[in-house]
């Protein structure tokens, strides 16, 4: 018998199949769905938007980040999920700003995947709603308004200049109508997302669909949407049946980024702890945080600010929840 | 009244934070950042010593400074680093061993500039008693917060393989300022009624 | 009061039993040359009681206990010894081992020797006489028996547990040994019961095992308070915690054994082989040994003479295949993969898994992304994740802190890294380290 | 950080440094702000304008170098067991001077800059010159110390203000840069902004460090292997 | 701090403080109580030659932001809130700093234009502080201008730096209604796109500053 070359590496000899760009890829292709969808109402700009988002994040993983971080396509999902909490009319330089500040600084100055402490989208995106609120906040009319291939704005701005804005093709989001003019919007159009809004909040079935697939998978942690839902349903339904000036559950439910934060941003594996109590923990602080924001803060939109303040906590949350080591306080014995 | 006190503690706890918002007490919030425990104790003292400072300040603008307003600077000074100083001894006496994790950031509280400007704040918006100890109550907590959210940050990003050009304050300043931004989504909070 | 069956957390990996699980056992045709470590067990090596030149007969001793957990180590050919030296350990070292040229013309009969019968000795001497047979454990950990089976005064044992599971993918030997003697592992059972005095014993098999679950029951004596019971294919389902978590929810205290818990832990395979020596009084000189995997041509379960090399084992087996890669001693979670064909195997080894190039684990490894599955993986509920970043970056102490003491190197972390995380052997580094200091302190 | 902060008994020259040297070391190698990162509160508070920090740099200098040289004036009658107090009258009466003065002379930008003016008396820097500095040094070398680091404060200041400034409101001292079709990064003028800015710039240090140090580095083996060669 | 300063409080101020281990505590208080006597004097002579010029600095500031919303007034008087009404002279023994004061214009004819009452209440980032003109006898506003505010820079700040919504309360009706888009009745004010906090904050202000006041400035008029 001639001695093959044999391998001698460290038990388990057998892993359970899923790796890390798998996980990864599998994101990837479940937003594309999104994306689609977003083009369909949208426009050309859509696309532009979510791609000059991408493209900024993976050359900047590339130029700044360790050599062959590009394939575990992570670099890829911030960018995409940056471009999907973006107005389909912002200028693309503008997405681009957030793309860099995204993963240079909410990525790879904490030393790259997996170790950074708030979700570089987000990140991203907090970084340009501070830094251009007008830009950020002008929402373009989906579909209505002109023909579909015509661009939603200023898309082509020059870098480093405002945006030229047409009033007549834009309108206040569903929250804010809520908000500010008491205005309710037909819970059928945020459903199937024909309201106005950034890029992926639009349809909220969508986005419940695509998650729920990375959620068989075990690509998500369930427990983390379910709680959010949990908690805004019940917060935002006892409010509205004690005041009914108060939106809703359901309009709170569907309305705005909370679908895709909770589907995508809060269950961002490296941002979320690792424990499934803290998970549970971490969902409630979310929704309470939304619809704390929401409904008594100056925002009409608090989805990014709440899943970033609880992204703080993770560490600390990690930490609490750890579950009672197996023996550590023996249960009686049952006979 | 009540809506008013509210405000003012929701107001200077996390939309007008001392330390994210304001960069009030900053030497403790990257010093004394490194563990959860240190930071829950160090904003611990520190409220105390705001609420202390709030009465006194209170009760030197109700009786003292009318009469001699270019004194204000002084006064403060004089009187929170003696009531610091109170505050260092009774910790020193009560538990040894606060005093020990403490150690030398206890009398840094007297520099710390949250304190001085707690003082001012409440000398320009003029506060009632009432009004100075929410507010006082408010920013301690906020302090505290803010120190307790960096701690567990930072203990978590002590594992991480982060770039050598940003090792040490760099990286925290860079949390602080993704903090100061998500503390962003607080603003206008319970003042849109 | 079986309410329980079950511990939380674990995995499920594929079986992959069904290449030996109907292959009745059969026995290796003798080798050219045995080699007998002196290190086969938990403890102490064995004391060399032979030197090279000597004549041995099948069942002489080649070296004797040195000290309490230490158990004799007998030929299991006849032949002479050729050498004693250093030779390619099992655990991957190099350590002491006496090397037997088999004698191709003995018959290999055991030398006719009084053998006591069983029923009618005491505890004493049924301890003694086991540990003169030189038996351990066979499920793996191979921890001589006849400590085991004489606890300490100050605690009393209610129940012993007979461990059917089995539940590293791959391996049949406990299958096959249950389905083939049930008999002898009822008996093996009925002398542990008189040693440790305890009138109940439960018996767990993982419940895809339908024969053996039939055979052990159909064989259970009236007089005797056995009670077998099928358990949730998952693993580490034989882990002895998980085993008492799952038939008796015992959990059984963090750095404590399972007699605090007044259980003892048995394999069917040990049970088995207790019988077998009180049968044919002979020692623990050979065992049920599944060679298995998709790299080797026939996959069998064979009883084989303890020491025999693996390239000579793999031959009886028709040889390895084309794209064979890795072949591991014992199952694949646990499992220590071999670099020599001429390591041999010793008391301990519960099978040979020869894996293909397709099965074995990708060897690029990706960052931690926090997924939290190895969380939900521990059966001890440990914090995988933690510890690996605190083993990269060699910080001990805080390991220790963080239970590391609990962790029993299952392999269920590892398995379920999507980042490929070596998680297991950092933990078995760090607890070297760990022990290493102590050591020098 | 702050084990630094206001127990500065570093940044010390040795007593034969010329004195050149204890004018030029507050400025950029020595610099309070850049380097021993003292004073970051008004650094980042009151720099989202050219204005606002360049007021605040002079404030503070006038504070320092006023202490400083009073300090070192009067040491020698001061006990060593009330020296702190006495510092900290004398720098809460400079800096209550120079309050009344900027309420007087610029009453905006005193209103924007709120109680950081007030604060300048809790700034490390300044106690941490007299303590490590003015009350142990003559006149002289005390006031060049001080006009050092006030100089390398007011730098630092400067550098914040001007990218703050630049970039959050594309102006310099309220002038216009690039025309009304830019648009602002308004996040440099709010509070994240103020951290980040602060980041960049230590970053920028950092790397500037890391690059000199392995150029020096790279320079001592080249003269280790010419040695070798020589011998 | 060291043990010294504690010293120096006991020299000052009431609180009682254990005695530091400090050697010759009398010498410490007469070197600190020196120290604090030339302190003062300092602070009062740079108080006496700054605060003219302060005051000024006040009043001139004062007369810009009341000659804005009252339009130029020819002159303007000084009322204190005492007890429900308007007083033009405190009563004695009460700082009149201490008292909410509004002020009445004159044009040149001598006769009153209106009244300018100052007001804040809490905005999108911290309290908005804002004066307005109002004149009871038509019930109509004359101006406003923002005092103080910390408004998001670009959008929250157009309040006061957004000339078409500052305009808008020249003439508006109280009490004041914000509304989306174009402005209808005299009673609208149409808020700033992205910014509705702020404008309404601005517009509840005014409003709740005139629910509390509106009555006494009428009050105060049909008395002369």
């Amino acid at each position: 018998m001639s001695a093959p070359s044999l391998l001698v590496s460290a038990s388990p000899h057998l892993g359970a199949g899923d790796s890390t760009p798998t996980i990864m890829w599998n994101v990837v292709a479940s937003l594309l769905p999104i994306v689609a969808v977003a083009a369909w109402f949208f426009g050309p700009s859509a696309l532009l938007v979510t791609a000059a988002a991408t493209a900024a994040a993976v050359a900047t993983e590339r130029v700044l980040g360790h050599r062959g971080t590009l394939g575990d396509g992570s670099a890829v999902i911030t960018g995409l999920l940056l471009g999907l909490t973006l107005p389909a009319g912002l200028p693309l330089w503008m997405a681009v700003v957030g793309g860099v500040f995204g993963i240079a600084i909410g990525k790879l100055l904490f030393g790259g995947l997996g170790q950074n402490v708030f979700n570089p989208a987000l990140l991203g995106r907090a970084f340009l709603q501070a830094s251009f609120p007008v830009a950020m906040t002008t929402w373009p009319v989906p579909a209505a308004a002109g023909t579909w291939w015509a661009l939603r704005g200023d898309n082509f701005a020059f870098p480093f200049t405002s945006p030229r804005v047409v009033d007549a093709l834009t309108s206040a989001s569903p929250l804010g109508r809520m908000k500010f003019e008491q205005q309710p919007t037909a819970l059928l159009d945020l459903v199937l997302g024909t309201t106005t809004g950034s890029l992926g909040e639009t349809s909220g079935l969508l986005i419940l669909l695509c998650g729920g697939y990375l959620a068989l998978r075990n690509y998500l942690n369930w427990r983390i949407p379910a709680s959010i839902f949990a908690t805004v349903a019940v917060l935002a339904g006892g409010l509205h049946q004690l005041d009914p000036r108060y939106p809703g559950a359901l309009f709170m439910l569907f309305s705005g980024g909370l679908m895709l934060g909770a589907m995508y941003m809060a269950t961002d594996l490296v941002t979320s702890p690792v424990t499934n109590r803290g998970c549970w923990v971490f969902g409630a602080g979310v929704g309470l945080l939304v619809v704390v924001i929401r409904i008594w803060g100056g925002l009409a939109e608090g989805v990014m600010y709440a899943i970033l303040i609880m992204n703080a906590l993770v560490p600390y949350l990690n930490r609490w929840t750890q579950p009672r080591v197996f023996g550590a306080r023996p249960v009686e014995p049952a006979t | 009244m009540m809506s008013d006190l509210t405000w003012i503690f929701v107001s200077s706890m996390v939309v007008n934070n001392f330390t994210l918002m304001l960069f009030l007490g900053l030497c403790p919030f990257l010093g004394v950042s490194g563990k959860i425990d240190t930071a829950l104790r160090m904003g611990a003292a520190n409220t105390f010593v705001l609420l202390i400072t709030a009465m006194a300040v209170w009760a030197l603008n109700t009786f003292v400074l009318p009469y001699a307003p270019y004194l204000r600077l002084i006064a403060f000074i004089i009187v929170i680093a003696s009531l610091v100083q109170i505050v260092e001894m009774v910790i020193k006496k009560l538990s040894p061993a606060l005093f020990r994790a403490l150690g030398i950031y206890l009398p840094l509280i007297t520099t710390n500039c949250a304190i001085l400007a707690l003082a001012i704040f409440q000398t320009n918006r003029s506060y009632t008693f009432l009004q100075g100890l929410v507010f006082a109550l408010g920013s301690g907590a906020g302090l505290a917060l803010a120190l307790v959210l960096m701690a567990s940050i930072r203990e978590s990003v002590e594992l991480a393989d982060v770039p050598a050009v940003a090792k040490g304050t760099a990286l925290v300043l860079m949390i602080a300022g993704s903090l100061s931004l998500a503390f962003m989504g607080f603003a206008g909070l319970l003042s849109s009624s | 009061m079986w309410r329980h069956l079950k511990f939380r957390h674990g995995v499920h990996p594929p079986t992959l039993k069904e290449l030996t699980a109907g292959v009745p056992i059969r026995r290796v045709p003798y080798p050219d040359e045995i080699v007998l470590p002196l290190r086969q067990h938990t403890g102490k090596p064995a004391r060399l009681v032979v030197k090279a030149g000597d004549r041995v007969e099948r069942g002489d001793p080649v070296a004797e206990a040195d000290g309490y957990v230490s158990t004799p180590i007998h030929a299991s050919a006849a032949g002479t010894v050729r050498e004693i030296g250093l030779w390619p350990h099992p655990d991957g070292s190099y350590a002491q081992a006496v090397r037997i040229t088999v004698d191709p013309y003995s018959p290999q009969a055991a030398r006719p020797r009084l053998v006591p019968d069983w029923s009618r000795l005491g505890p004493a001497d049924l301890i003694e006489a086991i540990r003169q047979a030189g038996v351990v454990g066979l499920g793996g950990a191979a921890f001589p028996t006849h400590v085991k089976l004489a606890p300490p005064k100050d605690v009393r044992i209610d129940t012993i547990l007979v461990n059917g599971c089995e539940c590293e993918p791959y391996l049949t030997t406990d299958h096959r040994t249950m389905v083939e003697y049930p008999e002898r592992v009822h008996l093996g059972l009925r002398i542990m019961m008189r040693c440790l005095g305890v009138s109940r014993a439960v018996v767990g098999i993982e419940r895809n095992k339908p024969d053996a679950l039939e055979a052990i029951r159909a064989a259970v004596p009236k007089d005797l308070d056995v009670s077998v019971h099928d358990l949730e294919v998952k693993y580490p389902q034989g882990a002895e915690k998980m085993l008492i978590k799952s038939l008796l929810g015992r959990e059984v205290p963090s750095g404590k054994l399972p007699l605090h818990v007044g259980v003892v832990v048995q394999n069917v395979a040990s049970a088995a082989t207790i019988a077998e020596v009180f049968d044919t009084g002979l020692p623990l000189i050979e065992r049920i040994v599944t060679v298995t995997g998709r790299g080797v041509r026939r996959p069998a379960n064979l009883i084989v003479p303890v020491g025999m090399k693996l390239r000579d084992l793999l031959e009886a087996c028709g040889g390895l295949t084309e794209d064979a890669r890795e072949v591991v001693f014992g199952g694949p979670m646990m499992g220590l993969a071999q670099a020599h064909l001429d390591t041999p195997l010793v008391k301990g080894t519960t099978g040979v898994v020869v894996l293909s190039a397709a099965e074995v684990r990708p060897q690029v490894s990706y960052p931690c992304i926090r997924c939290g599955h190895c969380l939900d993986a521990c059966p001890v509920f440990l914090n995988p994740q933690l510890l690996g970043q605190l083993a990269q970056k060699e910080r001990w102490d805080e390991m220790e802190a963080n239970h590391l003491a609990d962790c029993m190197l299952c392999g269920c972390c590892g398995y379920t890294c999507p980042s490929n995380i070596p998680l297991p052997q950092l933990f078995a580094l760090a607890k070297g380290a760990l022990r290493q200091r102590q050591a020098a302190a | 950080m702050a084990e630094l902060s206001c127990h500065a008994s570093m940044m010390t020259t040795s007593k034969d440094a010329p004195p050149r040297e204890d004018l030029a070391k507050g400025l950029w190698r020595q610099n309070p702000v850049l380097v021993h990162l003292l004073g970051l509160c008004p650094t980042l508070a009151v720099t989202n304008s050219v204005a606002n920090s360049v007021v605040m740099g002079v404030a503070t200098f006038f504070v320092l170098v006023g202490s400083s040289f009073l300090v070192s004036t009067v040491r020698r009658w001061i006990p060593n067991e009330i020296r702190i107090a006495s510092y900290i009258l004398i720098i809460a009466t400079f800096v209550t001077v120079a309050e009344f003065g900027l309420q007087a002379l610029v009453p905006d930008i005193y209103k924007a800059l709120g109680p950081f003016v007030a604060l300048i008396v809790v700034n490390c820097i300044i106690l941490g010159r007299q303590e490590a500095f003015a009350g142990r040094n003559p006149v002289g070398r005390s006031v060049l110390d001080a006009v050092g680091m006030g100089a390398g404060f007011m730098l630092a200041l400067l550098i914040m203000g001007s990218v703050r400034e630049v970039l959050g409101s594309g102006t310099f001292l309220s002038v216009s840069l690039f025309g009304p079709r830019y648009e602002p990064w308004v996040i440099f003028v709010l509070p994240p902004g103020g951290f980040f800015t602060l980041a960049f710039v230590l970053l920028a240090v950092a790397w500037h460090k890391q690059r000199q140090t392995a150029r020096a580095r790279a320079r001592a083996t080249d003269e280790a292997v010419l040695v070798e060669r020589v011998a | 701090m060291t043990d010294g300063a504690a010293t120096g409080v006991a020299a000052q101020t009431p609180e009682p403080l254990p005695e530091p281990a400090a050697v010759r505590p009398s010498s410490l208080l007469v070197t600190l109580g020196a120290g604090g006597a030339v302190a003062g004097v300092l602070l009062v002579i740079a108080f006496g030659l700054t605060l003219p010029r302060i005051e000024a600095n006040r009043a001139h500031a004062l007369h810009l932001a009341v000659n804005e919303v009252l339009k130029a007034p020819a002159r303007y008087d000084t009322l204190y809130v005492v007890g429900g009404a308007l007083t033009k002279t405190p009563p004695p023994g009460v700082d009149p700093k201490k008292l909410e004061q509004v002020y009445l214009g004159f044009g040149p004819d001598g006769r009153a234009v209106g009244f300018a009452v100052g007001a804040a209440e809490p905005g999108f980032q911290d309290t908005i502080r804002l004066i307005f003109g109002y004149d009871p006898r038509n019930r109509k506003l004359l101006g406003m201008k923002v005092l103080e505010s910390k408004e998001t820079p670009g959008l929250g700040d157009k309040i006061e730096k957004d000339r078409a919504f500052v305009s808008q309360f020249d003439g508006a009706q109280p009490p004041l209604a914000g509304v989306k888009g174009k402005r209808a009745k005299p009673t609208d004010v149409a808020m700033i796109t992205g910014a509705t906090i702020s404008s309404r904050t601005v517009i509840r202000t005014i409003n709740n500053a005139l629910g509390r006041l509106g009555p006494l400035l009428e009050a105060y008029r049909t008395e002369n």
